[in-house]
């Protein structure tokens, strides 16, 4: 699929905010101000913006446990994330939400998900609106390897099939569910499990942006000409443990090393669009630092964030009356 | 007004309200039924129990959706359609499946609100049906209010007779928060007046159903006819009470209990369900905390036992609160042991 | 696989009970003495027979809300299992259990269930106690069409295929799931799907007693051998509603007159034992009257049975103590 | 007598339990940890908070058996294994995930030994950790114990102190009915004496933690210590009270609560839940049944409120009742309003 400059520079640019976001998360959460559990995507950019670098506020998704790149990528604002995760008053959920529960549904985002497989049974039914409105819009669920054994997420595939519903299912298969390969946990391969399931299963190099943009464009492709569900597959890794403060015993010391070394998404794509394509190192080296300044900023505004009283607590459990204090 | 059975009054309530709404969809298994048989017919169900009877022969099938026995998937089916835009009324065909659909219910679509920072909605309605009556064995016959009351972010309602029936669920239908519908299995047939024409009966507050001077009863669903045939009983030994048909355990009208409860000083709570943390205990809990100035006497729980529900004929009927039961706790509430 | 007389006689018996038992229950029904939801099994005799011929009471097998068929095949006295159905105090299950939940712990019948999908996971894990035992034990579970669709089903054949247990998942196709073709729910092809999980399938004709006892001794080969489970799948017809008292709208008038006369699974084995094989028809005549003879007893007993009273209401929720009255 | 944190004497049960008696297994999500991993450790986790630690080393990965993300079908593998001999040891990790696995919880495994007329037994612990207390929001804090000590079957424990973790989940594994096992997660790491070698403390019974004059204070898991707290800032001001630790909320120690009331006269409950039909809910009821006569004013309840578990740092401080909630409740309890 060909993409204009300004497509590649604003895809380098989303992936570069989650990666700075992350790993500004991952320097910050050693101060002990961020409370809660923190499981960052840095390492996977490629997939969450290679994915909604295709959709639009009138597309859906669901995410995960580990979300931020999907929120970021779907255009939830890093700031009111980030105050979110600081849990300001301010913050994208009022504080209420957190790191696992960032959502924003007039972007299209219905939630990061404490649960895993929670999320994918929600996106079918969003996929369910997209269908009745008629107006090309899909439903993306996210999750990862781990995720792909929860029978709610079984369910969620059969189900779409059935209904034929414009839903796409995206594994992210980052080598680990916790603390324990993902490999032992799938008992056969995922790609044939869920083509077993009725759905075509688009491959791509997870941490190359432009593999995962040509696979989602051939899964829209499908699922935009009626012919059902279908599935994008991707490998990738994750930088960090699998939350902040894991140990990762069950990880070889310089596993994550080689491959910040070898393939690193953000690396691969300058190469990519500065040898052979139509960037020069400079315009990416001044997004670098646009971002990485926004984000030190988000941090700030973060940190100096109104913090929630009794009225957030109470509020919002109904749309109609509220507890009493 | 005209007389109907509780099932025909709530397949009205659906009626109405799909026609007045193009975003009220319906889903479930066999929710209309015959996909894939070889009699041809699509309105070969309309739902186990017939509520969703004749909808897919006007609205069609893609707002009538027949689904595969995946009841996580059905809920949540529900949740994502309802947080961008349709106004779902999902079945779960029986209150003890929500076993299977638990996390959907409790986890996601009950906190959506809440955690998404408020901006979000989620009017799903989740009808089921509920309660013993029909011998159908500790997995099809458990009342379930109780611990989905206990989770923030639910309404809970459980009608009790057939006007009540099409006002909530019309009611629910156009709420902006999720409703747990709540329909008593043995109720279905019972009947009673029901408005003609768009009617809507508010989701909250309780209904005295009949005033008293003795004591005041609390109940609900089933309980508040067989309270009604302990009444009579009662009657001829001039006891009278205060009855309260709750309605809805989920928000609980306080204030009209307490203020029965100021004006009899007895209170008995009759509920179907097992015991523990069951809405009678909140009822008692209730009056304990902000009734006992009122309080002349110690309150009665009327319940199961803490047993699954058994299967027998004897065994369930001896299970379930009957109206004997119900008049000798009242009557022991009103004079003492 | 070679069987002896004995064997066929026995096996034929079996069918026999099962078929006679379900079609005087449809009788007697009628009268409303007998309580609840009964679903009966009639048409499917040659799975339930064909398979649990193979098994001990060291092996186990959990069943559907469709039980009765099972728990004959596995052993469960039926005269017992009569008096539960009809609610006595002497039932197999004391009157508390009924149709849908009739079960035998030393007969290694782990329940029937009234929960769709509730017996895979269980049967999953009576596998791991017969993989400890290592005496070549094995689990099975007993599922119709529509309950493959089940996130706990999906969950539990991946669960034993990374456990690598013993256990028989079987799917018995009656074509219906309630009111609804079972082709409409299952999105994909069950045989391909079950497949995508790692498990091999082993297909059977569901009408036909040597094709399901074959299929069932292959099954048993490839669990025994260490190789980890797999799956039965075989297609059958119920041949009355989903359950008693069901008016079968989603059926063509004469489906099941059809599959009575063409498809019945005792005349085709009455066929091939008395034709090619060792029987002769008066043997089988035999067995027919002194099952007939035993069934009618049962239900005169059971209707003759105690009803139980408050003690056994409240007796057995915890081994070590009692709910008060 | 040694000083141990909670995690460890957990820990130590169940090497105690795995050494004694080969029927018993450990399964769930990392129990082990390491499987397909790159370091080659196979104890790499040992547990999400480590409570399972070693056991991979000492007994193997037939008996600590890693699991999918499947909660469903690790419950079954429990219920399964234990219908047929064995005693297994499941972890749901967090028990708010209950929800995908309520139904092998609630109708499967509560109920076999009712429904198969007392024939089967199913000796299941199940171990989830709960509570607020590590700000992990809405999905991972909550308490859980009151929806399932509602459910006929189950005996649930809620274990507040290192002592109690080793001798009642000693006592859980032996025990021949379905526990579920809670572990509050904010009190991992709390330390006490444990009994050294071999020890079993009884799953019934309420445990009196300290005798006062003024009131009865029934409360468990966290809010022990945090009501022993309270009753330090109130000792100052010559208020004294009974202090009660549940332990087990299903059954309820109704005696030891009722006898303390008939002494004191009030009552306050605390409970970490949300208020509706909760264990302070059933307390209250309790005592509005059986202890009127004794009740010199009204029951207090101090919970949680209505509302799911807030993720900021300040309002799950609010969220969660703590010993200055606590001690006024007392005070008013005491003193009237
Ligand atoms: C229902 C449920 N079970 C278990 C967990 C605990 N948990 C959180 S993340 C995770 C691993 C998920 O692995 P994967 O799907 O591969 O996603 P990744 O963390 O690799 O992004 C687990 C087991 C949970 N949050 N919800
Ligand atoms: C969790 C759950 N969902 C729905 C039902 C209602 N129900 C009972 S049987 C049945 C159909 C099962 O179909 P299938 O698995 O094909 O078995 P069959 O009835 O054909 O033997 C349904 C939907 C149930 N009992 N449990
Ligand atoms: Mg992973
Ligand atoms: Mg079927």
């Amino acid at each position: 699929m060909q993409q204009s400059r300004t497509d590649i520079l604003r895809a380098y640019r989303q992936m570069r905010m989650i990666r700075e976001f992350e790993e500004k998360l991952h320097i910050e959460n050693r101060s002990g101000e961020i409370a809660g559990f923190t499981h960052l995507y840095a390492g996977q950019e490629a997939i969450a913006v290679g994915i909604c670098e295709h959709l639009t506020d009138r597309d859906y998704i669901s995410s995960t446990h580990r979300g931020h790149g999907h929120c970021i990528a779907k255009g939830c604002d890093p700031r009111l994330m980030m105050h979110e995760i600081y849990g300001r008053a301010d913050g994208l959920c009022k504080g209420r939400g957190g790191s696992m529960h960032i959502a924003d549904i007039d972007k299209g985002m219905l939630g990061a998900n404490g649960i895993v497989g929670g999320g994918p049974p929600i996106a079918v039914g969003a996929a369910l609106t997209c269908l009745a409105r008629g107006d090309g819009s899909v439903s993306v669920s996210f999750g990862g390897g781990g995720s792909s054994n929860q029978g709610t997420v079984f369910e969620a595939m059969n189900m779409a099939v059935v209904l034929k519903l414009p839903k796409i299912f995206v594994f992210e298969l980052n080598g680990y569910s916790e603390h324990t390969g993902e490999t032992y946990m799938i008992g056969s391969d995922i790609v044939q499990r869920t083509e077993g399931f009725g759905l075509p299963v688009f491959q791509a190099d997870g941490f190359d942006y432009f593999s995962v943009h040509q696979a989602m464009a051939d899964a829209l492709e499908h699922v935009r000409a009626g012919k059902g569900p279908c599935a994008l597959v991707a490998e990738a890794t994750r930088y960090f443990g699998h939350f902040e403060g894991d140990p990762q015993n069950y990880r070889a010391k310089d596993e994550v090393k080689g491959l910040r070394e070898t393939r690193d998404a953000l690396l691969h794509f300058r190469a990519r669009v500065t040898e052979a394509g139509p960037l020069d190192a400079a315009e990416l080296d001044a997004i670098d630092s646009e971002v990485a300044a926004f984000i030190e900023d988000c941090v700030t505004s973060a940190k100096a964030g109104p913090t929630p009283g009794p009225e957030v607590m109470l509020a919002d459990v109904y749309a109609d009356y509220q507890d009493k204090p | 007004m005209t007389v109907k059975s509780v099932r025909d009054a709530l397949n009205e309530a659906l009626f109405q309200e799909m026609r007045r709404d193009p975003s009220v969809i319906v889903m479930g298994e066999d929710v209309s039924g015959g996909a894939g048989g070889s009699s041809g017919s699509r309105d070969a169900a309309g739902g186990i129990f017939g509520v969703t009877k004749g909808l897919i022969t006007e609205f069609g099938e893609h707002r009538v959706i027949d689904t595969p026995i995946s009841e996580s998937a059905i809920i949540g089916l529900a949740n994502g359609a309802a947080l961008t835009g349709m106004r779902p009324v999902a079945e779960l065909m029986f209150a003890d499946f929500v076993g299977v659909a638990m996390d959907q219910i409790y986890n996601q679509l009950a906190k959506f609100r809440y955690m998404f920072g408020g901006k979000a909605k989620a009017p799903v309605v989740v009808r089921m049906s509920m309660g013993a009556g029909m011998n159908a064995g500790a997995q099809h016959s458990q009342t379930i209010y109780s611990m989905l009351s206990a989770v923030p972010g639910l309404k809970v309602v459980v009608p009790s007779n057939p006007a009540d029936a099409k006002g909530m669920l019309a009611a629910a239908i156009r709420d902006d928060d999720p409703v747990i519908f709540l329909e008593h299995k043995a109720l279905y047939s019972t009947k009673g007046e029901v408005p003609d024409g768009e009617y809507i009966a508010p989701l909250h507050g309780a209904n005295l159903v009949q005033s008293g001077k003795d004591a005041t009863v609390v109940t609900l669903g089933r309980m508040v006819p067989f309270s009604q045939k302990a009444s009579a009983k009662l009657a001829e030994e001039g006891i009278t009470f205060d009855l309260i048909d709750l309605r809805s355990t989920s928000p609980i009208d306080e204030e009209l209990i307490l203020e029965s409860l100021s004006l009899t000083g007895r209170l008995v709570v009759v509920d179907e369900s097992n015991p523990m943390c069951s809405i009678a205990s909140e009822i008692a809990a209730i009056a304990a905390e902000k009734g006992f100035s009122s309080l002349r006497g110690p309150v009665i729980r009327v319940t199961a036992p803490h047993t699954p529900v058994p299967f027998a004929r004897e065994l369930e009927r001896m299970y379930v609160p009957g109206p004997d039961r119900i008049a000798a706790a009242i009557r022991k509430a009103v004079k003492g042991e």
